[in-house]
C-alpha cells in the first residue's frame, strides 16, 4: 500500500471490501472448526490461533495502512513494521513464556477441571 | 479514619520528617514571595515545554530523590552496623528498604537519565525541541506527581513495606493492610504513564527530528542508547502497568489474581514483575553506557572504537532483555529445563556487554587521555562495573544461584552495577553537561575529591557484602546475632556507606561553590567536544537551540568541522523565522488531578478518585480542542539573541 | 505545522503536515505499547483460566450466538471505519461522517451486548471476585470494552472538530489516528474471540 | 601516579585480606553435604573464570590508561582509529567460549540437583514436608507420623526429600550448609533434596522476605546417626503429645513460637498444597 494516495480513492474501495469479506469468512471458519469438527483439542487450538494471526495481519495491512509511509520524510513505514514485528515478538514471549514458566515443575498442583492444564502438567509433574 | 491514623505518628523520625517538610515548604513559600518569584516559577518552569528546562527539572528531582533514598540507605546501614542494634524496629526497617529500593530505581535512576536525555538528545541530533514538547511536560509532571505521592506515604498513612518487588501474597490486603502498599501501586502507576510517554516521544524525536545528513549510523552513541532504551520502555512499561493494575484490583476490588483465596497465583506476580523488572535494569544501564561512550571518546580525543559493534550490541541487549526474566526466581521450582534455558540466555547477555567494555578500552588506545572529572567517573565505571557484571553472571548459573539468591551476594551485585554503572553515569553526565545546562563548569578539584571519596566508599561498602552473602547473610533482615559472625564486615560496610554520604554532601557543596566562584563559559564548547550539542555559539543554548540547523556530514561532525576549520560565524543570511511551541499550564494541572485521583484511591475515598479522574479527562478534552500551533520567533529576535551584527 | 491548503493529490492530507506525520508515527509506537499491554492480560488469562475455585468454569457460561453477533458488529465497524478513511481521502466530508457515525453506532451495539453479557454472568454467579479465572476474564474483556468506550468518546470529539474546522491536515490526521485505534481494537477482539471464547468452549466441550 | 592505581591497590588489598581470612570459613563455601558440595564446586569453578576476566580487563585497562595518558612525550596518537575486525572478533568469540564453558557444568548441576545426590540413589529418601507459616516452620514426617515445629532431625548420609509448601506468604527454605534454597508457596508443592555427610547441627531459615517477623524465622537442622534418628523417632512417637486441631489452628496465626514436637500430623485436616487459604480463613475465624 506504499503508493496509497488520494488519487486512487476513486470508486469502490476493493481492498477494504475484500478484507472485510475475508475476515467474516475466517471468523465463521474458526467457529465451525472449533465447535463442529472432531479433531483433537491441540490441533483445534493450533488452527484457530493460526487463523487469528492471519486475521490480525489482514487488519494491519488492509485496513490500517501499516506499510504506508510519508514519502516526503523517509521511512516511517519501515519503523512501523519493525515496531509491530517487535511487538509481536514481545507478545509471544510474554504469553508463551509465562504459560511455560508457570506450568512447568511445581509438582502436585491441585487437580484442575481443565483438560488442557492437566496435559501440560503430566509431563513435568515430578521434577525429573 | 481518625487523624492519628491518617498522619503517621509515634516515632521521632517521623516527627523529624514532618517538621523538616513543613520548614522546607514554608521556606520555599517565603523565598518565592519575598523575591517575588511566583510568576517566574509559573512562566519559566511550571508551564515550560522547553526540553532543556524539563530535563533540568528531572535532574533536580532525581537529586532530591537520591538524597531521600540515600538517607534511607544510611539509616539501614546504621541499623546493620553492629549485631542486635536497637535503632530501627523491624517494621520501620522494612519500610525503609522498600522505599529505598523503589525510590532509587524508579524515582532516582530513571529520571536522572531521562533528564540527561532530555537536555542532551535534541541538541545532539540538531533539533529545536522534541517531537511532542507538550507531551514532554506531561511526562515530567506525571513522574513528579507520582514520586510525590509515593513520598508522602512517609508522613501520611504509612509507607509500603513489602520490598520494592512487592511479592504477593505478602503485599495483599491480608498480610499488608493499610494504605502503604496502595501508595506503591499508585505512585508507580502514575509515574509509569510519564515514562511510557517519554518512550514514545523520544523514539519519534530521534527517528524523525534529526538534522539533515544525520543518518542513523551518524548518530552520537548517547542518542543511540536513548533510542534503544526508549524501545525497551515502550514494550516493558505496559507490563508493569498491567501488573500494578491487577494488584490494585486485588487490593481494592476483591479480585483474585495473586491472592491466596480464589485460586489466585502468587507466582504470576513475580513473573509479571520481572518481565518488566529485568528490562527495567537495562533501561537504567543503556543510557549510562551511552554517556560513558561520549565521555570516553571526548577525553581520549578519539573517535569511538567499533561504533557499529557498539550499536548492534545495544540493540541485541535490548531484544535479549525480554528473554531472561526468570533468573530472578530460579528458586521457584519451574524445573530443570526452564532454569537451564534462562541460565544460558542470561549468561549470553555478558557477551554483547563484554563487546562494549572492550570497545571502550580500545577507544582509549591510541588516544590522548585527559583525566577530567567526567573521565574519572568513566574509568571508575569500567573498573567497578566489571565486578558487578561478572558476579551477575555467577548469579545467572542457576544451580549456584540457589545459594546466592536472597543474600547479600545479590545485594552486592546489584549495587555494583547500579551504582558503578548508573549512578557513576549520572554523576559523569551531570559534570560533563553541566556547562550546557548552567553556563559554568563544576569545580574540577572538588569534583575529583567527590570521585575518590565516593568510589572508595562504594567499594568499602559493597565489596564486603559479597562475602557476607557467601557467609549466609540473607537480605532484608533488620538485625542479626553476634554468633552469626557477620558483625565486622557489616561495620566496614556501614563505614563505606557513610563515606558515600559525605561524598554526596561534597558534591552538593561543589554545586554551590561552582555557582559562586567558577568562571562562566564563553563558548558553547566547554570540553572540546565532538557532537552537536557543543556547537552552539553560547554556553547555554537559547530556547530554540540552533539559530540555523546544522547539516551533518559524518559521525563526529562537529569535531571534524573543528579539525578542518570549517566553522563559520552565523550571518543574517542564515536566519529564518523559527516556529516554537507555546507554554502550557495544562500538563501541570493534569498531573495535579492525577494526584487527587491517586490519593483518593490510596485511602479508598472513591468520590475523590472520581473527581480526580474527571479532572484528568477534562484536561485531555481541553487539549484535544486546542489548535494553538505555537508562534514564530522573528529574525530580529534571533539576531539579538545570537549577537549577530552582520 | 505548515497549514498548507495546497492539495497534493499524491499525499493523503493527514500526512501533509509535519505534526500529522509525527503524530501518526507516534501513535503506531503507542500501539506497540498496547500490544504489550494486552499480551500481559492475555498471559494472565491463559495462566489463570483453569483456576475457577468454587465458581463456574469459564466455558460453561459462554454462548455462541451472542459471541457471533458481537464479533460481526465489531468486524463491520472496523470495515465502516476503513470506508470512512477512504471517503476522507476523497475529501468527502459527508461520506466521512456517514461511515464514522455508523462505526460509532456499531461500536455502541457491541458495547451493549458486552454489558448485557456481563450482567448475565454476574447473574449466574460469576463476578470479578469469584475466582482467579473470572478475575482474569473480566479484566481482560473489560479492558477491551473500556478501550472501545474511550474510542467512541474520542471519535465523537474528533468529529465535532471536523464539523467545526472541515478537513485540514490537522483534523484529518486526528481522524486517521482514531481509525488506527479502532482497527486495533478489532485486532485485539480477534484474539479475545479466539483465546477466550473459542478456546474456552473447545476446552469445555472437547 | 600512585593515585591512579589506588583502586587496584585497594581492591587487591581487600581481596587478599578476604581470601587469606579463609573462604573456607564462609558458610556457603564450607559444605556439609553432597548438594552443597556440588554447588560449591560450581561456584569455585566460576570464580576462576571471573577472576580471569577481571584480570584481563584490568591489565588491558592499566596498560592502555598508563600508556595513552596525556603527558609529555606522548606517542601513538591516532584519532581516526575506528576499529579492527580482528580485535572485535576476538572480543566476541572468547566471551562466547567462556559462556559455553560456564553453561555446561551449570546445566549438568541443575539437572543433578533435581534428583537424590549421586551415590545415594539407592537409599530410600526420607520424606519431610516443610510448611511455612508467618513466621515459623512446621515439619511433617508422614511415614513416622511425627510433626515438629522450628527444628528437624535428619539421619546422616541419607537423602532427604523436602516437600515444601506454605500456609500463607511465599517463603524460601534454606539450609546453607547443606545446599541451596527453594521456594515454599501456598497452593503448591516444590521439592528439594538435601543430605548431610556427618552428624552436626546446622542453621536453616526462611530467606524470602515475608514481613515483620521475617528476621527470626529460623530453624535448626540436626543430622544424627541413623540409629539415633530411629531412636528419636520412636521416642517421639511414644512420648510426644498428639497435635490437636485447635493447637494447629493457633499455629496458623502470625507470630513466632518455640520448638515443638508432636506424635501426629496435620495432614488429616489440611493439605496446604491444595488449600491455599486455610490459614487466612482460620485467622478470620479466630479474630471474630
Ligand atoms: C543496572 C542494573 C543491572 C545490570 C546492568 C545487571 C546486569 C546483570 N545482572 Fe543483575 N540485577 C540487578 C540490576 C542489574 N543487573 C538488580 C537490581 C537485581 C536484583 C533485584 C532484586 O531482587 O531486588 C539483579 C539481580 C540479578 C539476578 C537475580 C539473582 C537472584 O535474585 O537470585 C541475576 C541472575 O542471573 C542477575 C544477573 C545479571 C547479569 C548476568 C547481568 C549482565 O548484564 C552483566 C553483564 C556484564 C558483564 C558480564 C561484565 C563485562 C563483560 C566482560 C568483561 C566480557 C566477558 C564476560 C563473560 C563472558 C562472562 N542479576
Ligand atoms: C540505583 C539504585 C540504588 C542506589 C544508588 C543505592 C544506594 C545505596 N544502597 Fe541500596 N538498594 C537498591 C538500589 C540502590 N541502592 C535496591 C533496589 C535495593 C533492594 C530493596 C529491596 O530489598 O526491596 C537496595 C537495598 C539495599 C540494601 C539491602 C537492604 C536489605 O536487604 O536489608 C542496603 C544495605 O546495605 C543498601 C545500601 C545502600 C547504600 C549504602 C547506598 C549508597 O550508595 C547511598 C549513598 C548515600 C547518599 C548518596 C545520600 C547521602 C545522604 C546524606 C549525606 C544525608 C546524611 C543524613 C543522615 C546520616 C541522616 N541498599
Ligand atoms: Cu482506503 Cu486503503
Ligand atoms: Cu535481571
Amino acid at each position: 500500500m506504499a503508493n496509497h494516495a488520494a488519487a486512487q480513492h476513486k470508486g469502490i474501495p476493493w481492498k477494504h471490501v475484500v478484507g472485510f469479506v475475508l475476515s467474516i469468512v475466517l471468523t465463521l471458519f474458526a467457529i465451525w472448526f472449533a465447535l463442529e469438527t472432531d479433531l483433537s483439542t491441540n490441533i483445534k487450538l493450533l488452527v484457530i490461533f493460526g487463523l487469528a494471526i492471519i486475521q490480525a495481519a489482514l487488519q494491519l495491512l488492509m485496513f490500517m495502512h501499516l506499510t504506508e509511509n510519508s514519502r516526503t520524510q523517509g521511512f516511517s513505514g519501515r519503523i512501523q513494521i519493525g515496531n509491530i514485528l517487535f511487538g509481536f515478538f514481545v507478545a509471544i514471549v510474554i504469553v508463551v513464556g509465562s504459560v511455560w514458566v508457570l506450568s512447568s515443575g511445581h509438582a502436585e498442583k491441585k487437580p484442575t477441571n481443565g483438560e488442557h492444564e492437566m496435559k501440560m502438567d503430566s509431563g513435568s509433574m515430578n521434577h525429573d | 479514619m481518625k487523624w492519628d491514623e491518617f498522619f503517621v505518628t509515634g516515632d521521632p523520625l517521623i516527627y523529624g520528617a514532618d517538621v523538616s517538610i513543613a520548614i522546607t515548604m514554608l521556606g520555599i513559600v517565603f523565598f518565592l514571595t519575598y523575591f517575588k518569584k511566583w510568576k517566574w516559577l509559573w512562566t519559566e518552569w511550571l508551564t515550560t515545554v522547553d526540553h532543556k528546562k524539563i530535563g533540568i527539572m528531572y535532574i533536580i528531582s532525581a537529586i532530591l530523590m537520591l538524597f531521600r533514598g540515600g538517607v534511607d540507605a544510611l539509616l539501614m546501614r546504621t541499623q546493620l552496623a553492629v549485631p542486635e542494634m536497637e535503632f530501627l524496629d523491624s517494621q520501620k526497617y522494612n519500610e525503609i528498604f522498600t522505599t529505598h529500593g523503589t525510590i532509587m530505581i524508579i524515582f532516582m535512576a530513571m529520571p536522572f537519565l531521562i533528564g540527561l536525555i532530555n537536555v542532551v538528545v535534541p541538541l545532539q541530533i540538531g533539533a529545536r525541541d522534541v517531537a511532542y514538547p507538550y507531551l514532554n511536560a506531561v511526562s515530567f509532571w506525571t513522574f513528579f506527581i507520582g514520586a510525590m505521592l509515593f513520598n508522602i506515604s512517609f508522613v501520611i498513612g504509612g509507607s509500603p513495606s513489602a520490598g520494592w518487588t512487592s511479592y504477593m501474597p505478602l503485599a495483599s490486603n491480608e498480610l499488608s493492610p493499610g494504605p502503604g502498599q496502595n501508595y506503591y501501586l499508585l505512585g508507580l502507576q502514575i509515574s509509569g504513564i510519564g515514562t511510557l510517554l517519554t518512550g514514545i516521544n523520544f523514539m519519534v524525536t530521534i527517528f524523525k527530528m534529526r538534522a539533515p545528513g544525520m543518518t542513523l549510523f551518524r548518530m552520537p552513541m548517547f542518542t543511540w542508547s536513548a533510542l534503544v532504551t526508549m524501545a525497551i520502555i515502550i514494550f516493558a512499561f505496559p507490563i508493569l502497568t498491567v501488573a500494578l493494575a491487577l494488584m490494585t484490583f486485588d487490593r481494592l476490588f476483591g479480585s483474585h489474581f495473586f491472592t491466596l483465596q480464589g485460586e489466585g497465583m502468587d507466582m504470576l506476580w513475580a513473573n509479571l514483575f520481572w518481565l518488566w523488572g529485568h528490562p527495567e535494569v537495562y533501561i537504567v544501564i543503556l543510557p549510562a553506557f551511552g554517556i560513558f561512550s561520549e565521555i570516553i571518546a571526548t577525553f581520549s580525543k578519539k573517535t569511538l572504537f567499533g561504533y557499529k559493534a557498539m550499536v548492534w550490541s545495544m540493540v541485541l541487549i535490548a531484544a535479549y532483555s525480554f528473554l531472561v526474566w526468570v533468573h530472578h526466581f530460579f528458586t521457584m521450582g519451574s524445573g530443570a529445563l526452564v532454569n537451564s534455558f534462562f541460565s544460558v540466555t542470561t549468561m549470553l547477555i555478558g557477551v554483547p556487554t563484554g563487546v562494549k567494555i572492550f570497545n571502550w578500552l580500545f577507544t582509549m588506545r591510541k588516544g590522548q587521555i585527559e583525566f577530567s572529572t567526567p573521565m574519572l567517573w568513566s574509568l571508575g565505571f569500567i573498573v567497578n562495573f566489571v565486578i558487578g557484571g561478572v558476579t551477575g553472571v555467577m548469579l545467572a548459573m542457576a544451580a549456584a544461584n540457589y545459594q546466592y539468591h536472597n543474600t547479600y551476594f545479590l545485594v552486592a551485585h546489584f549495587h555494583y552495577v547500579l551504582i558503578a554503572g548508573t549512578v557513576f553515569a549520572c554523576f559523569a553526565g551531570l559534570v560533563y553537561w553541566y556547562p550546557k545546562m548552567f553556563g559554568h563548569k563544576l569545580n574540577e578539584r572538588i569534583g575529583k575529591w567527590v570521585f575518590w571519596l565516593f568510589t572508595i566508599g562504594f567499594n568499602i561498602c559493597f565489596f564486603p557484602q559479597y562475602f557476607l552473602g557467601l557467609d549466609g547473610m540473607p537480605r532484608r533482615i533488620y538485625t542479626y546475632s553476634e554468633e552469626s559472625g557477620w558483625g565486622p564486615l557489616n561495620m566496614i560496610s556501614t563505614v563505606g556507606g557513610f563515606m558515600m554520604g559525605i561524598a554526596f554532601l561534597v558534591l552538593v557543596y561543589n554545586i554551590y561553590y561552582s555557582f559562586r566562584y567558577e568562571p562562566r563559559e564563553k563558548t558553547g564548547d566547554a570540553w572540546n567536544g565532538r557532537t552537536l550539542e557543543w556547537s552552539t555559539p553560547s554556553a547555554m543554548p537559547p530556547f530554540y537551540n540552533f539559530a540555523k540547523i546544522p547539516v551533518v556530514k559524518g559521525l563526529d561532525h562537529f569535531w571534524n568541522e573543528k579539525q578542518n576549520k570549517e566553522i563559520k560565524p552565523l550571518t543574517t543570511q542564515d536566519l529564518q523565522k523559527i516556529h516554537m511551541p507555546n507554554n502550557s499550564g495544562v500538563p501541570f494541572v493534569m498531573a495535579s488531578f492525577f494526584f487527587v485521583s491517586g490519593f483518593g484511591l490510596v485511602f479508598e475515598w472513591y468520590w475523590m478518585a472520581i473527581i480526580g479522574l474527571i479532572g484528568v479527562l477534562a484536561t485531555l478534552v481541553i487539549r484535544s480542542f486546542d489548535y494553538n500551533n505555537g508562534y514564530y520567533v522573528s529574525v530580529e529576535e534571533i539576531k539579538e539573541t545570537e549577537n549577530i551584527t552582520k | 505545522m505548515a497549514q498548507s491548503k495546497v492539495r497534493d493529490l499524491n499525499t493523503p492530507m493527514e500526512y501533509q503536515s509535519e505534526t500529522g506525520r509525527l503524530n501518526i508515527l507516534g501513535f503506531w509506537l503507542f500501539l506497540g505499547a498496547e500490544i504489550a499491554l494486552f499480551s500481559t492480560l492475555f498471559a494472565t488469562y491463559m495462566v489463570l483460566m483453569d483456576r475457577t475455585a468454587d465458581g463456574p468454569a469459564l466455558g460453561e457460561l459462554f454462548e455462541v450466538k451472542g459471541l457471533l453477533i458481537q464479533t460481526f458488529l465489531l468486524l463491520t465497524s472496523s470495515f465502516t471505519c476503513g470506508l470512512a478513511i477512504h471517503e476522507m481521502r476523497r475529501y468527502n466530508v459527508k461520506g466521512l461522517f456517514f461511515w464514522m457515525i455508523t462505526t460509532i453506532l456499531l461500536g455502541l451495539g457491541f458495547l451493549g451486548f458486552e454489558i448485557y453479557e456481563f450482567f448475565v454472568y454476574i447473574h449466574e454467579g460469576a463476578n470479578i471476585g469469584t475466582s482467579a479465572a473470572w478475575s482474569a476474564f473480566f479484566v481482560l474483556v473489560g479492558t477491551h470494552g473500556l478501550h472501545v468506550t474511550l474510542g467512541i468518546g474520542w471519535i465523537i470529539l474528533i468529529l465535532i472538530q471536523v464539523a467545526k474546522r472541515g478537513l485540514t491536515p490537522q483534523t484529518t490526521a486526528k481522524v486517521f489516528i482514531s481509525s488506527l485505534y479502532w482497527h486495533f481494537l478489532d485486532v485485539v477482539w480477534i484474539f479475545l474471540f479466539t483465546a477466550v471464547y473459542l478456546m474456552g468452549m473447545v476446552m469445555q466441550h472437547g | 601516579m600512585y593515585k591512579r592505581y589506588k583502586p587496584f591497590v585497594f581492591l587487591g588489598m581487600l581481596l587478599t585480606v578476604f581470601l587469606l581470612s579463609g573462604c573456607s570459613d564462609l558458610l556457603v563455601l564450607d559444605p556439609k553435604g553432597p548438594v552443597a558440595q556440588q554447588q560449591k564446586d560450581l561456584i569455585m569453578y566460576s570464580i576462576i573464570f571471573m577472576i580471569g576476566i577481571i584480570m584481563v580487563v584490568y591489565v588491558l585497562f592499566g596498560f592502555i590508561v598508563y600508556k595513552y595518558r596525556d603527558h609529555k612525550g606522548h606517542k601513538g596518537y591516532d584519532p581516526e582509529n575506528k576499529g579492527s575486525h580482528l580485535i572485535e572478533a576476538i572480543c566476541l568469540i572468547i566471551p562466547l567460549i567462556i559462556v559455553v564453558a560456564l553453561s555446561i557444568p551449570t546445566v549438568k548441576t541443575i539437572y543433578s540437583l533435581e534428583e537424590a545426590p549421586k551415590g545415594s540413589e539407592n537409599k530410600k529418601p526420607l520424606v519431610i514436608q516443610a510448611t511455612s507459616v508467618d513466621w515459623k516452620w512446621i515439619f511433617t514426617y508422614p511415614e513416622q507420623n511425627i510433626e515438629t515445629v522450628n527444628y528437624i532431625n535428619i539421619p546422616e548420609d541419607r537423602p532427604i526429600l523436602f516437600k515444601l509448601t506454605s500456609a500463607d506468604s511465599m517463603n524460601s527454605f534454606w539450609v546453607p550448609s547443606l545446599g541451596g534454597q527453594k521456594y515454599a508457596m501456598a497452593g503448591m508443592q516444590t521439592e528439594l533434596y538435601l543430605q548431610a555427610d556427618d552428624p552436626g547441627v546446622f542453621d536453616g531459615r526462611n530467606s524470602n522476605f515475608n514481613g515483620e517477623g521475617f528476621t527470626d524465622q529460623t530453624f535448626k537442622v540436626a543430622a544424627l546417626t541413623s540409629e539415633s534418628f530411629d531412636k528419636w523417632a520412636k521416642e517421639t512417637q511414644q512420648e510426644a503429645p498428639k497435635l490437636t486441631k485447635k493447637q494447629y489452628d493457633q499455629l496458623m496465626l502470625q507470630g513466632h513460637t518455640k520448638e515443638m514436637t508432636f506424635s501426629s500430623t496435620h495432614l488429616k485436616w489440611v493439605k496446604h498444597e491444595n488449600d491455599a487459604d486455610y490459614a487466612i480463613k482460620v485467622r478470620e475465624r479466630l479474630s471474630k
